[in-house]
């Protein structure tokens, strides 16, 4: 369990690779940020009150106040790992789900209130659900399964996403100007150390070095192998060409996908969820770039319809011999509805939860970066720094020296 | 035969593309700079130390192109890469002696003529 | 084991960002996609028919059909492990074997016929081997020791990758202009998760955290540190300068050597090892970059040479003492002979069985890349992307309109 | 441990990263070669005689000559995991130690007597006062707590620094010219990385699986959350741009202070000591930066002030419910003493070493490259390669021809 | 004086170079650009977004050579860096007023004599 | 009107810059380029493969000026960037039939004046 903890914690870094080689270079710095800074203030939201509200007894809607501030979170066994790395392990959770929505407002928003929203998101719309399917609330007692967060975290943060990226609008040269990766050695980067933390992910959330860990472990190997063949596929059939942004996203929807199914499904239906999750989010990336829906890097396509699509394949796919409860193709097509009752409900929360949060914050600041801004790239006015610099023609200033200092500087030197 | 040489904004960079092509002029090369004018200096931060960027990046065209032909790249530059902000860079018109297509050995006025 | 496993998966990415680094920027997204691109189509196989063939009761020289998709794979252990995750472990190995080979083609073969290629040499060169050695078959029962494949993925991949440099024949530049790394970073990073991944690979050949993995464990530290040394005073000696690229080698080639020795020789016999094993790597990089071979990124000088020396050696260092079969400084030269015959015996099939399967896909398909594609790069005619773009120049085509669309585009737009 | 081992391992590489990023372009494979060598340079130095000189018995001083060569350092437990084991995991930490030192002296020293001095430093520096904490020696009688290394490592570390910094002299244009990181996202990488590994580094030190470790580990989770938080909030209110190379740094910083402590306080005095610890670090950068100090990557600031700063904390939030000794909140103002001392003993032993030390190799060898070195950068003189190379221009050279063979390459060719 | 400017292939930078070494054209500058003209465009896709590359990689050379010397250098360019497709590039010649070394203050022929 | 081209090595730029400030040139662009002259070549190693590498990173200068400007700018240009080693680098002087200033389209003198 230490080690998937840490494994999850890269997940957030992997993740700031992937989404910022994806974006130009005037903008990398700050797509990373937006997952970096997650770690920060999410992070310390959770500890302060996420995770008491997702879980800390309370009724089947939310948790309690019973643990804010780590009140009452020792080592003392929670199941059977002690309580404190509970905690933790459930903290990176949230703070990738807060980060993945980022990927729909990149090259775009500005980042004080992007960090204002994601904290309140993560305590007014995370825990919540969290606490809904893993916290004993209404989607735990109603039979939902959700091994690994396919609905808590992936449909959350993509239907988040596609809210966010419709209140915030396109990006002013969105579909007028080509908006390339500036660097896909970075994506093949960030989703090969994705899947590297996602073995944390899947296996660790069996709790323990066990037979479930092992299955959970063994389809998350599988499910994106499946995927990453059925994507090249698709698309050296649309082109003829096979693209490494593409090989890159099928990993990520792979993965997405056998999320809520780990631990529930044997590793052949692990194979058929990752081979069939392909096509909808694959189909759904091309309908998006056709529209005016800037969600810029397919937050609500790869993690949204994979996480929901991955929802309701684990209601077909799911078996009693493999630890989860009989799905439609063990013959109960009751379970299929349970996941999607799970889906609808967190859809719809996550949507009126970010819609309106994000009119609050909305009200406060200033959301959206100005147009010469856009321009210029949000590293600099947002950061006050370049990504890439050669360092020519950049005139040092002396921060003790009166305003006048850098003429100073040029002639003033021995 | 002119070569004008223009310096613009990266961002401009499109706009101008496509006035020109709207003009027919059809060859030019483009490559990367980075300009010192009038421009506001951006402050960046970098742990400790504090730095004016004085050079701002820009985009230099050189469009090799025949007498009749000057006026309007020029015209068609100046409308396109306009802001009205300070920076929007500058254009200059250089005599030429003359011109040769690679390709073909063509001279001058033939060597600048798209062959479609 | 599951953490061994997942280490072995992040090995395929860190080769692509070793041999990546290695390339030209013009084809850094073909040589990242051959690695990762295994990762779908190898892994696929193996669960498909390969882990069948090699694992599944047979004869001597090959397994038999028992386990084809997965028929019979299930969460009962095989040893200390589940079936299942043993199984996913042994399916890393042969997808980061066959990875290996892309190095020697690079910057040249086409991506379907290289598809198709891997796919196959999993199936016939890289199942039976691994039979012959692991799955019972007749080396098992010579005797041959091959702790965590030294012969088996390393002397394979690296004589494939002869053989496959041989046919597709050179680069059309190679040898008349200087074809360097684009990007030395990248293989210092490639390296580095590499030695770390390859904690699994020897560690995890243990299959448990018993006395057996640590031996193997701290011998997988102390060979490439030995190595690395000797690389970087070879390098010194030669030319006075400690090259990185050089000691990205030295370390890849430590842990080719100590790979059939990890768990059967004392730690300062690793030493000795990766000391040992630098020179014959580096003389033989030195020698082939002199010839018309191109082994592009010299997988034959650091897995294939390196992979037999390292196979010579345990026979030489490995002490019943620490897990091993006496060897011969224990008074046993019989076990060096077992050593010398398991690694003609794979290099004898690895080179016939690459060549008859280069030969039929070469009948089915062109292999090579047209003088053009190579002038160009590989990565915009084989994957419609570039590695580095800056998006200007750029013209956005509108995939649902007419052919006259970006004209249409430019003054169509407010 | 094995894992912990291999993260700890990982580590000098994200160090190179980390470091590599921070410089020019033209320094950059010299930067990371820095770190790199340590690898082998001190990895084996460690085998041969560090262990011993730290852990074998001896004085209260220094160890003795007893695990020379590993001798008598075998599978047999020492506390609960193997002493092979142990003797690796230490090595990791003597490796990252002398590398960290790096830091203040990039993009000048040269390479040759950066390696003699670091293996030297590594033996007669680090060995002693591992020895004094961890080997049983005199800060261990005394009751001074270092969990993983805040003294040790850090301490020590951050003032071997700064004599060096200070012995080599600042760059040719420090003050003059701004000296950039080339490139933010491998500080990115690099941190993240290094955040990864030290779950290994903290969470290791309990040297099992137990409670302990899951303290230590969740503490080295929120210790640098807080300070990321605290050191976004500081850059805010300084400037209004939340910086990636300062969020990097914070990370780093958090890491460090939380170190000596980590399994001996509460989580929520964790989050304390991440959050107080970047205010003397962030203050130390900005008061360096307009020093004539050229430190160049702040090892100072960050590991000497950020672990001195840790190891004081220690003193204060100890706790004997979570595993530490009670400290000054708990009612025992000795303790802070205690931290004192051992803080003072190790900045003292450690300047006057460095200091001796350096003396030594520069009557060997000039430890400075020349100016025109400087300008040029350090990878082409140094390592004879340069970092991101497009290949024109650069003309092959046949290695085995006489000299005029260039000519005769552009002449003789088909 | 003059300044031969000269757009090529970057994969034809290589003949250029030493057709011009052969010719004892010892100095030159060359900037990496992109150009424009009749070329086939390229088209890349990435996720759902398909683009035309309208701009080709190109090598420029600068090159200040004495009068003897012009007709020559462009000789040995047209010849090297042909292949015959379009897509070869141009060369224009400017006229140049005055030339310095830096290192010496040498002007004009002399600035451009190498001195081995 | 002139174009002064000048080719520079970069770890000169800070000085040429300010020199050039000091002489009131406020407008200029710059390029990162690559030389190759008399300089002494570097070599370097790849695993098995040497390399000479024949060019030299090189920043290039392109400063529009009005006559009165012209002597101080390659004065001030060659007293900042000399070192006294061979790969100083080079200055040209060109002829500009006219410039304009973006922004405002203004021309020649005007244009090049700043407006501060
Ligand atoms: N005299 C000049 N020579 C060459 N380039 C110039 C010159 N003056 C300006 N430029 C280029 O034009 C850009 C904008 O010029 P500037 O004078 O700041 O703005 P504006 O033309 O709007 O007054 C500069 O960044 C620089 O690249
Ligand atoms: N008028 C021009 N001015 C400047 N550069 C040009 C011009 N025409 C072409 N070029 C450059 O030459 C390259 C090749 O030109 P193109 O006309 O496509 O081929 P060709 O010369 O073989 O007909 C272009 O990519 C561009 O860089
Ligand atoms: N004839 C030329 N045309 C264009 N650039 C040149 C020419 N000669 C030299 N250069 C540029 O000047 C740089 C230095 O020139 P070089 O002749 O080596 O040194 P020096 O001027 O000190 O004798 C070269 O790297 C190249 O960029």
């Amino acid at each position: 369990m230490l080690v998937a903890t840490a494994l999850v914690l890269l997940m957030t870094p992997a993740l700031a690779f992937f989404y910022g080689g994806l974006v130009r270079s005037k903008n990398v710095l700050n797509t990373m940020m937006m997952s970096l800074a997650s770690l920060g203030a999410v992070g310390i939201a959770w500890v302060v009150a996420g995770y008491s509200l997702a879980f800390a007894p309370g009724n089947g809607w939310i948790g309690g106040g019973a643990h804010l501030f780590l009140n009452g979170v020792g080592l003392e066994p929670r199941g059977s790992i002690p309580h404190l790395l509970f905690m933790a392990y459930q903290g990176t959770f949230a703070i990738i789900t807060a980060a993945l929505i980022s990927g729909a407002i990149v090259e775009r928003m500005r980042f004080g209130p992007y960090l204002a929203f994601i904290t309140l998101w993560a305590l007014t719309v995370y825990a919540p659900v969290a606490h809904w399917v893993w916290g004993g609330g209404w989607l735990a007692r109603l039979g939902a399964l959700d091994f690994a967060g396919g609905t808590v975290v992936h449909v959350n943060a993509g239907v988040g996403a596609l809210v966010a990226a419709v209140l915030l609008g396109p990006r002013k040269d969105y579909g007028r100007q080509a908006l390339l990766p500036h660097s896909v050695p970075f994506v093949l980067l960030g989703s090969s150390l994705l899947w590297f933390g996602w073995f944390g992910f899947n296996g660790g959330s069996a709790l323990g070095a066990n037979a479930s860990a092992a299955l959970a472990f063994v389809n998350t190997l599988l499910a994106p192998m499946a995927t990453l063949v059925v994507w090249m596929l698709l698309d050296l059939a649309r082109t003829g060409k096979a693209t490494a942004v593409g090989a890159a996203t099928g990993i990520v929807v792979g993965l997405v996908a056998i999320t809520p199914a780990a631990g529930f499904v044997p590793p052949m239906s692990a194979v058929a969820i990752g081979a069939l999750a392909a096509l909808p989010s694959y189909y759904a990336i091309q309908w998006r770039s056709r529209t005016r829906l800037d969600d810029s890097l397919d937050v609500l396509a790869a993690h949204g319809v994979g996480g929901a699509f991955g929802a309701l394949l684990t209601g077909v796919f799911a078996a009693r011999a493999w630890g989860g409860t009989d799905g439609l193709l063990s013959g109960h097509p009751a379970q299929l509805a349970r996941q999607a009752a799970a889906v609808l409900a967190t859809a719809s929360y996550s949507a009126a939860g970010t819609y309106a949060l994000l009119k609050l914050v909305g009200l406060m600041a200033t959301m959206r970066a100005g147009r010469k801004e856009e321009g210029v790239g949000m590293d600099v006015p947002q950061h006050g720094e370049e990504a890439y610099t050669s360092g020519e023609g950049a005139i040092l200033v002396m921060t003790d020296r009166a305003p006048a200092m850098d003429v100073q500087t040029r002639e003033g030197r021995p | 035969m002119k070569l004008i040489v223009a310096i613009v904004r990266p961002e401009k960079l499109n706009d101008v593309l496509e006035a020109l092509y709207k003009e027919e002029v059809r060859g030019l090369t483009i490559t990367l700079a980075r300009g010192h004018g009038g421009e506001l200096e951006s402050v960046e931060t970098y742990r400790g130390t504090t730095v004016k960027m004085a050079l701002v990046d820009k985009v230099r065209l050189d469009i090799g192109v025949s007498e009749p032909f000057v006026e309007r790249t020029v015209q068609a530059i100046m409308r396109s890469g306009r802001t009205g902000e300070v920076g929007d860079g500058k254009i200059f018109v250089l005599p030429v002696q003359k011109v040769y297509r690679i390709r073909t050995g063509e001279e001058d006025v033939e060597a600048v003529t798209p062959l479609v």
